[in-house]
């Protein structure tokens, strides 16, 4: 069992997992390649899926031991344990196509989901009117490009004058189109080269470089 | 002191921003202005398309649009679905949905946000399983894309109903992305959706996409030729009410866009005045 | 107006006000949405996870393709992570997944991305092109390539370099501002959804 | 074969990660490097952690291990790990918001792996390993429970993120922390670098392991890299001019 603690096996492991997927990509139609890897691409979810048994253990006890402690405002996190269960066993049992699952679902769910994911709006209004400042020349364009473009965005405006909105396509045509182009390159080089470290046991981010 | 401070005191205040904000899209939302709009070249085009789509077309639509980002993405799937399943009786349209990657889509918001607006398709007369069906999620990332693109039943057994899909009339001919005659996308993932289904099959691609996504990832792939067609956000849902003459919520959100960059626009100066008057107080005091 | 009388919309419009309401100050309201947020997501998450578990190893093991009760023994190797002593078997299911995913980011980024972004600067001069026109083919592959050479590593940004890389520097900028400013109708949706929920189906505004 | 210009890419840049392996580990002949603001404040955001006496928050993100966008997961573990080793060693008191459940195993080990090198393993807090509950909007109210309740001092935010980015900048500036941003959404870059005191974006947070750990066989990585992007931008110069021109080579990098 002692060779299963070694870190080299899972080095091994994850080198030969990635051959298989990179040599299926580049020689495509080799049939036991292809179905392996959609063997293999279903158990990731899997495993993925399984993840989330920890995820649950974790939010448990950390909400049970705050109720012990009687922390502040523990009756939060009991609310929170007592939620996560509801949802848990309602779809848990009945499937995602259960009435009262859906219920939860239509009417908690999918309306908080929006309201604290729309707080990336408002923060972003209230940190654009603190930093978009004509401080130097960097700063400057910020604002410059952010400013126009957002103008060129207005509904209204396009019907008086086309004039903001062709500046807006050109500087998404021209400028900004060329430093995307960049970004995506240089995003795409990076996967690469982290891909290789990782893959010869250079870069260990998965599981730390030495025997704990 | 003065007014440069209570004008700092109030910018830096985040509730003083963020509630006038929230009060300034209160007000339109609640009492359209009816300001003017322009219907945008793309919608047209989008429209058009769709009209003269050919009778019998086999048309799947992947729906993955995640629930927080339905607020840029629904409002143009309702418009365009509508048109869609009030076409496919009489035109005998086959409508597939499905959704790769992002589950919300395909098995809650397709009920609750889109079938909710316009109506169920047994409503345009069409039957389950013959003239519209929903393969259902299916997890994974560009492997499982790939995948349904080559060998759906590699991927998908069991529509979202449960059944087995060969129980299906519509999908007795139906085994690959190969077998569709266009394409729709409505969510993220437009780069997977060219990478996997737009090049190895091509297939028309008409994607349903946020505003934001236009940029780096819709426009150079329509300028390439690779996407046929675009709607982008709920600017391009609004112009798609009016083309099919149901005005909803997209319409009447347009107003408060043009409120909020206003006013984001007027804060922004307010700061540079605000910044500059400070500039000059220190060098005032320093002299 | 007729204020909605479904329970349920009632429920959705009371977490929403809770949640906007920590804009005025922190108050218990915000403090339930907020724990209700993060149960509601772990709950739902299990719940897809489930789904996931029953369509790709579940159903198939029931119509006979056995194979599939592998991924969920290793599948279960990710709970020793709670015991000291076999904490290591969790890496196995871990390297598995991370394969897929390191191999998926190798070499489809480099056809989809590299490539694909380098052929797309390549536009022949149209005839009959205006200035505008021109600069336009100059400035896009000069922003692209100078935006690039601003990421280098092992050259410091002096001399030719440094030139190039200062008028990346000032691109990115503009550029980054462009983009910024094109989000805000997307993120102004964000928080139009659900104030529509709350004024036309809670309130029942007609508009 | 499939995408053959792709795999020839794929062997240039292994052929010049072994030309400067080669160079600097064995002949010992290792490049300058660029230092990156960002790393150079991970000593100054968990130094002014310890001072106040107030805890560091590490935000490490989403993301699948599956997807093709691991590699940002793992740049966003390396700098964890590393936030984690300084933490250990100056007894700062670390918070860590775990996004996705896939990743409880991996930040465990590695902060177990952290306080064990520094030779304190007793005084790593399990209940400061926080899972934030899986979706992006579990993690924006999850974080401003964290920023209001614990008052963290430094607050670090890596890995893979969507728009909540311009949020958690915003919380800082408000909360008064000291904040960091390492991401490579492209479409959250204006908000790293307005809202945050310290960034890396795109190819800086990828590389961010070679530039901590110094070590020349991560460096010279980088360092193929660097000639892969000049070969890439001489490829891009001569086939901008041809197609200027009217001759595209565009058929000859899809083979």
């Amino acid at each position: 069992m002692n060779l299963l603690r070694k870190r080299e096996i899972s080095v091994y492991l994850l080198f030969i997992t990635s051959m298989v997927f990179i040599v299926q990509y580049y020689l495509p139609g080799f049939d036991p390649l292809d179905s392996l890897i959609s063997l293999l691409g279903n158990w990731a979810v899997v495993f993925s899926a399984m993840a989330m048994g920890l995820g649950l253990l974790n939010l448990a006890t950390n909400s049970v031991r705050k109720i012990q402690k009687r922390s502040k405002e523990w009756y939060f996190d009991a609310w929170l344990l007592f939620i996560m269960l509801l949802v848990l066993v309602l779809g848990g049992i009945g499937g995602a196509k259960d009435e009262r699952y859906l219920w939860i679902f239509n009417n908690v769910y999918q309306q908080l989901s929006p309201t604290f994911f729309g707080f990336a709006y408002l923060y972003m209004c209230s940190v654009a009117v603190l930093t978009f400042r004509v401080a130097n020349w960097e700063t400057a364009l910020l604002m410059l490009g952010g400013v126009l473009v957002m103008i060129g965005n207005i509904p209204f405006i396009q019907v008086y004058t086309g004039a903001f909105v062709s500046l807006k396509d050109w500087i998404f045509a021209i400028p900004s189109r060329g430093v995307f182009t960049a970004f995506r390159i240089s995003m795409a080089l990076g996967f690469v080269l982290i891909g290789i470290r990782t893959l010869l046991g250079i870069e260990r981010g998965y599981m730390g470089a030495e025997e704990s | 002191m003065g007014i440069t401070d209570t004008v700092r005191k109030l910018l830096t205040r985040r509730t003083f921003v963020q509630g006038m904000l929230i009060i300034l899209l209160i007000i339109p939302l609640s009492r359209p202005l009816g300001l003017p709009i322009l219907i945008g070249e793309h919608s047209r085009a989008f429209y058009r398309i769709v009209e003269e789509l050919p009778p019998n077309a086999k048309i799947l639509f992947s729906q993955v649009t995640p629930v927080v980002l339905m607020g840029d993405l629904i409002p143009q799937a309702i418009p365009v679905t509508y048109q869609l399943v009030s076409l496919a009786k009489e035109r005998n349209w086959k409508l597939y949905f499905v959704g790769i990657g992002s589950p919300d889509g395909i098995l809650q918001l397709i009920d609750s946000e889109i079938w909710a607006t316009i109506g169920w398709p047994e409503e345009y007369g069409l039957k389950y399983g013959e003239d519209w069906c929903n393969l259902g999620f299916v997890a994974g990332g560009d492997i499982s894309w790939s995948t349904f693109g080559s060998d759906i039943r590699a991927v998908v057994q069991y529509d979202r109903e449960g059944n087995n899909i060969d129980s299906l009339p519509m999908m007795q001919d139906v085994n690959s992305v190969a077998d569709f005659d266009i394409i729709f996308n409505n969510g993220e993932y437009n780069t997977v959706i060219v990478r996997q289904w737009g090049e190895p099959y091509g297939k028309p691609l008409m994607l349903l996409c946020l505003t934001g996504a236009v940029v780096q990832d819709v426009e150079p792939f329509y300028r390439a030729g690779q996407v046929k067609e675009y709607l982008a956000g709920v600017r391009g849902g609004a112009d798609y009410e009016l083309l099919v003459n149901r005005p909803g919520k997209a319409i009447a959100s347009l107003d408060a866009i043009s409120i909020s960059h206003i006013f984001l626009i007027g804060l922004i100066a307010l700061g540079n005045v605000l910044y500059f008057a400070e500039k000059k107080e220190k060098g005032r005091n320093s002299l | 107006m007729t204020v909605s009388s479904d329970p349920g919309m009632w429920v959705a419009a009371l977490f929403i006000i809770s949640a906007y309401s920590i804009i005025v100050r922190d108050n218990p309201f915000y403090r339930l949405a907020e724990r209700t947020m993060v149960g509601a997501a772990a709950g739902v998450l299990t719940v897809q996870g489930i789904e996931n578990i029953r369509k790709l190893a579940w159903m198939p093991i029931m119509d006979g393709k056995v194979v599939n009760i592998i991924p969920l023994l290793v599948g279960l190797l990710i709970f020793t992570r709670i015991s000291k002593e076999y904490s290591y078997l969790s890496r196995y299911p871990i390297v598995l997944m991370l394969g897929a995913g390191i191999a998926a980011g190798m070499v489809r980024s480099i056809p989809a991305e590299i490539i694909k972004q380098t052929t797309g600067l390549f536009a022949p001069i149209p005839s009959g092109a205006t200035a505008l026109d021109i600069l336009g083919l100059i400035i896009v592959p000069l922003f692209a390539a100078t935006t690039l050479l601003f990421f280098t590593y092992t050259r410091e940004h002096t001399g030719g370099l440094g030139i190039l890389t200062k008028i990346g520097r000032y691109a990115l900028m503009f550029g980054l501002g462009a983009n910024f400013g094109n989000m805000v109708a997307t993120r102004t949706s964000y928080v139009i959804q659900p104030l529509q929920v709350l004024l036309y189906q809670w309130l029942g505004i007609r508009i | 074969m499939n995408d053959l210009t792709g795999f020839l890419f794929l062997l240039l840049i292994l052929v010049f990660y072994v030309y400067t392996y080669w160079t600097s580990v064995k002949r010992n002949r290792i490049p300058h490097f660029r230092s990156l603001a960002g790393l150079v404040a991970l000593e100054e955001m968990v130094g002014r952690a310890t001072e106040m006496g107030r805890p560091v928050f590490h935000s490490t993100g989403l993301g699948t291990l599956y997807s093709s966008g691991v590699g940002t997961v793992l740049a966003s573990f390396v700098v964890f790990s590393e936030v984690a080793n300084k933490c250990a060693q100056m007894n700062t008191e670390l918070i860590v918001g775990i996004g996705a459940a896939e990743h409880i195993p991996i930040i465990t080990a590695l902060a177990e792996q952290a306080y064990a090198v520094a030779g304190v393993p007793e005084n790593l807090n399990y209940n400061d390993l926080v899972f934030l509950g899986g979706t992006q909007s579990a993690l924006v109210a999850a974080i401003m429970e964290i920023m209001d309740s614990r008052a963290p001092s430094s607050f670090l935010v890596t890995g893979s993120y969507g728009a909540d980015i311009a949020t958690y900048g915003g919380l800082a500036r408000e909360y008064g922390t000291l904040s960091l941003c390492g991401t490579t959404n492209t479409y959250q870059y204006p908000y790293a670098v307005a809202a945050y005191d310290y960034w890396l974006i795109g190819e800086d947070f990828l590389a961010a392991a070679a530039v901590i750990s110094k070590d020349p066989v991560q460096i010279s990585n980088i360092w193929a890299g660097d000639l892969f992007r000049f070969t890439l931008c001489i490829i891009m110069a001569i086939g901008v001019i041809l197609s200027w021109v009217g001759y595209n080579i565009t058929q000859y990098l899809t083979m």
